[in-house]
């Protein structure tokens, strides 16, 4: 029998990474999730704690996935805190995924943002002539440039870490980057996912160039699968029509880049 | 002639027979206009408390293996007030507000916060099966429920529906008690308690351990209690559980059912569930010669 | 060591887990030899009246399109007298005599005629959700259910299980006036009431109307009753509702269950079904660390 | 989505032929029930009557199939006088089927038992020598004997009808012929549906001869798929086990040919 997407199955954490002081990847063997596309989140259950939605990291290994998670309050730190032979629960894959344009790609990613854009790089053409960005608030909190570069070894590529702090990298916010970028170059798809505002941003940098841009948007999800209307930004659910929407159509959205709704479903600004 | 699916619930007038479920996308205006537009005939909205409610931790839902959901988000809301700010800019949507509450002045001081919104009509919740001191826990007393229909048909000349479920009092008691304080109208069924444990963790799935199961499992369930109500009673019916096809609706309005509502099944089939439902009871009217739905509701009876 | 699967249900000891649950398959001793070679730990009979009943006419039972069947064959039974005669030679299998009947007079009536029997115990259906004057008429009236299982246990020393189901008096309060009265152990679920119609033909499908809903789409209300009860009451419970594989087992044993009893499984998935579920319960216990059915009950609650 | 065989689908008689005063065929279309096997059998819903099991006759358009019922009770009364238009309830088909062998075959059908018996003649090979021996009280009675001749046009084959009274065909017992027929030929396999005591004679003298046989029973049935045991022979379920049994399992059985129960579920002697 097929399994039923909405059904959780139960996995074993294998391996604990640490990426930075706050950010670990817990790798598990789940055949469905190894394979999801770009975008697509898996709800995880952290059991007798919390159930949380996920993007869903690759992992180099056949038949086996991975959560990348950043340690933020109790139920993220729980996951946070899991130790390899420990259950998690999933279920998903869920959402939708980005339209893959081919030529000069340009990815902006902040944060566990990063988790999707990895996967999206193991969809690049050989041909694709691909920009990495990677927005961080300071050096400890950078992570995946390597695992960016190595993704990228038959392209022509580069990859590009921000921070805030100037303590790597460039200094300086990643939407002023992006902004750069978009300036003189043309590129034939943007792709986002990261905090709200630098998605808000590197969407308008983008479209007011004319260029094809997408994002993953993150709001409170509780179903995962479009009932209980948790997710909704303007007339958009996020987990069922999304996570990954078109730039023009977000800008149209009175609500992406301005509320998010809180546990009780009220907005509240960015 | 082309048959109409419109249809009236007592004195609520419906463009389309099928409408949204308390609890299912129903926290936005504007999620309300994209369902409207898609065909549902009107929408329930979340069902509200006096103040916002976060409801329970995750998980707080999940997909049967065989079909089906099983929830117990806790009733989580942005609470009346700011809801009624939210709907008053509608003119257009026919929005039925869903209420839960304690006491009868609970259910006064929500109907208030509405005084300047166009409103279908009042759900009350007498009948989420997972969360304390509200929804089945007052509808299985009797008493309680004499009180909250009492005061709240005092409270407004807007149309009120009792939405039941299956608690400790039988529901067709609390139909009773409810059309003698004067209800207009009666939603059957809200979500049937249930659990699902998963043996690996050896836990219970739900944070709250309980939670309501809803979708295909419980048709039969839902349509024989309309059944029931429609034998027994003579009251305006509202039928819900497990509809996701137009053949289910059918099946609501044979046993004598004037509307329906569907939740899961959005869930189960997105947005388009709407048209597809509608036009499929159209089709079905076509072919077997009614030109109405009153002319379809309970001619199951009959046989 | 290997984990051992038998287990008892109070002063009740099975080889083995899993029974064949009243009303299927349960008119033939011969059979009953067939599916106790097959795996089942005991065999219920079908309920017994006093006098040989004809049932109602077909249709009788059918399946639903997503799963799970309604049936309403009206209790056809050859009778206590007929069927004690039958059971007579028995002696290898546990067998559990249901009796169904409207007045304490009935059950001792009848339960005097197996006393030239072997019976493992007496299953009380006070839980027939389509059957006028017996079953859960009976259990829905608590008065009538103390006199019933006060003479029961006056009249036989056998132990006796009583088996509820969702009627119109709450089954939580049914089971704590049996366990008053000494009940032995409780079987939860009966089938629960629910009707289909057929829209081409505008009826209900069952000559009786109204059914009873069993299989996968009651386990989970199945399954929150038994961890329910044995939440409240300290009473040994039989898991019955939607049971087809060795995890839906487990999960009633983790809720709180000593045996569980399977019925339309096995019209699902044939006499092979006791086998399966026994060897998949046996190899979970071995992988999580069991060695007993006992040190997994109830083990959810703990959660 | 496959139709589930346990739920009730509604067909629409489309012809009524009159095969005998008390016996008709409605045939209706439904693919389903068009290709089912020789054995197999229908539950039959007459709205607002009841429900009978029911072979499924073969019919010789496509997509079609039919019922031979003969009027009986209430019940099969109600079938018999249906009109072309009326709505019939199918669900199944239920049962196993005939165990083809090739060579020599002879087939034994009385009755309506002869439904599956036709269905079973579609499935011979055209090197098969056939043998169909009908039989029946009187002249009046004899069906399907012009229709066996038909299937069987490619076949070395004889259809031979015996009546009670001589009235057509040979006079006598079926079962004389039969025994007569297993005397002086040897038959690589033996099909046999009908009344009771006529398949256990059938089954006897088969047996005894060391041939090859198979017979199709019938039941008080009410579910059709093993639940509720009113079809029960011995340790077997007509339905689910059956309806067709070999030989020498059946004679093992100390039910065949001498008890099956009433609706209460009490055996009776035939
Ligand atoms: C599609 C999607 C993908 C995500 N991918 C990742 C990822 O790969 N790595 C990562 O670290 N984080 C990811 N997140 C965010 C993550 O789900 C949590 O929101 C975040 O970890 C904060 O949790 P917390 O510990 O603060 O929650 P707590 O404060 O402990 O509260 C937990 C509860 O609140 C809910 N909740 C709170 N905030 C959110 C939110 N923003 N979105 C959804 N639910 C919320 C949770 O569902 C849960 O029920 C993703 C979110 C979404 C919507
Ligand atoms: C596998 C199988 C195939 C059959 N195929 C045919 C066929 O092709 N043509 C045909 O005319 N008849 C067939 N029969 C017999 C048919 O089902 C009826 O039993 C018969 O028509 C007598 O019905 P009645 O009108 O006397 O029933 P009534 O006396 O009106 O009673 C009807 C009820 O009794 C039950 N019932 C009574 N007798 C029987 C029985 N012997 N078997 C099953 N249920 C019974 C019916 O299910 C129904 O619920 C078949 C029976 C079986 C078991
Ligand atoms: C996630 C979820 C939330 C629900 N919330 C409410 C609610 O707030 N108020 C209410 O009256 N019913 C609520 N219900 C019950 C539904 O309105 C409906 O009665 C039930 O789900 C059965 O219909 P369905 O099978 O079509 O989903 C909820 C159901 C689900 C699945
Ligand atoms: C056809 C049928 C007949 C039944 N007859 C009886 C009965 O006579 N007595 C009884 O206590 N329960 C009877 N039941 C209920 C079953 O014993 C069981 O409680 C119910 O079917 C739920 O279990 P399941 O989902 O495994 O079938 C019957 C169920 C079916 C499907
Ligand atoms: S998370 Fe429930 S609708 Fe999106
Ligand atoms: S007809 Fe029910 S078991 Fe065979």
């Amino acid at each position: 029998m097929q399994r039923n997407p909405n059904h959780t199955t139960i996995c074993i954490v294998e391996k604990v990474i640490d990426e930075t002081p706050t950010v670990r990847t817990l790798v598990f063997s789940d055949d469905v999730m190894s394979k999801v596309l770009p975008g697509q989140f898996a709800m995880v259950w952290i059991p007798g704690v919390n159930e949380l939605p996920m993007s869903v990291m690759i992992s180099n290994e056949l038949g086996k996935a991975a959560f990348t998670v950043r340690k933020h309050g109790p139920a993220s730190t729980a996951l946070f805190n899991l130790k390899a032979g420990q259950q998690i629960g999933v279920r998903g894959p869920y959402g939708n995924s980005f339209d893959l344009k081919q030529g000069k790609i340009l990815l902006v990613g902040g944060g566990t943002g990063l988790v999707p854009m990895m996967r999206l790089l193991t969809f690049m053409n050989p041909q694709d002539d691909v920009t990495v960005l990677i927005g961080a608030k300071t050096k400890d909190e950078v992570f995946f440039e390597d695992l960016a570069n190595k993704l990228l070894t038959k392209n022509i590529h580069q990859v590009i870490v921000t921070t805030d702090d100037g303590s790597y990298g460039e200094k300086g916010y990643v939407t002023d980057m992006v902004k750069k970028l978009v300036d003189v170059n043309h590129y034939d798809g943007v792709y986002t996912c990261g905090p709200e505002i630098m998605m808000f941003k590197t969407v308008q940098y983008a479209h007011s160039k004319g260029l094809f841009v997408q994002a993953s948007l993150e709001r409170m999800m509780k179903c995962g699968v479009g009932i209980c209307g948790s997710c909704c930004v303007g007339e958009d659910l996020v987990c069922r029509d999304g996570t990954v929407f078109d730039g023009d159509h977000l800008l149209s959205n009175p609500e992406f880049g301005h509320f998010h709704r809180n546990k009780a479903g009220i907005p509240e600004i960015y | 002639m082309e048959p109409s699916i419109s249809t009236s619930v007592g004195s609520i007038n419906l463009e389309r027979p099928v409408m949204l479920a308390s609890g299912i996308l129903g926290i936005s205006l504007d999620v309300f206009r994209r369902l409207h537009r898609n065909g549902a005939g009107a929408v329930v909205t979340k069902s509200l408390s006096k103040e916002p409610w976060e409801g329970y931790p995750n998980p707080t839902i999940f997909g049967l293996k065989n079909g089906g959901w099983i929830n117990a988000v806790g009733l989580s809301n942005p609470g009346a007030p700011y809801f009624a700010k939210m709907i008053e800019p509608n003119n257009e949507i026919p929005i039925i507000v869903s209420l839960v509450g304690s006491i009868p002045e609970d259910f006064e001081f929500m109907i208030k916060q509405f005084e300047n919104c166009k409103i279908t009509a009042y759900e009350l919740n007498l009948s989420c099966p997972h969360v304390a001191k509200v929804g089945l826990e007052v509808g299985d007393d009797p008493e309680l429920v004499k009180k909250i229909v009492t005061v709240v048909k005092n409270t407004t000349k807007i149309p009120i529906i009792a939405k039941v479920g299956l608690g400790t009092t039988h529901y067709l008691d609390t139909v009773g008690t409810a059309i003698e304080c004067g209800i207009d109208a009666i939603t059957a069924l809200n979500t049937i308690r249930a659990m699902a444990i998963n043996v690996d963790t050896k836990r219970p799935i739900l944070s709250n351990k309980y939670g309501g199961l809803s979708g295909p499992p419980i048709k039969p369930i839902a349509l024989r209690c309309v059944y029931e109500i429609s034998s027994k009673y003579d009251v305006p019916i509202i039928g819900c559980g497990g509809i996701s096809t137009w053949e289910d609706a059918v099946e609501f309005f044979l046993a004598g059912a004037s509307a329906v509502q569907i939740g899961s099944a959005i869930g189960d089939n997105w947005i388009g569930v709407f048209d597809d439902i509608n036009s499929g009871i159209k089709k079905y009217m076509s072919e077997n010669g009614f030109s109405t739905i009153r002319e379809m509701i309970g001619v199951a009876k009959k046989s």
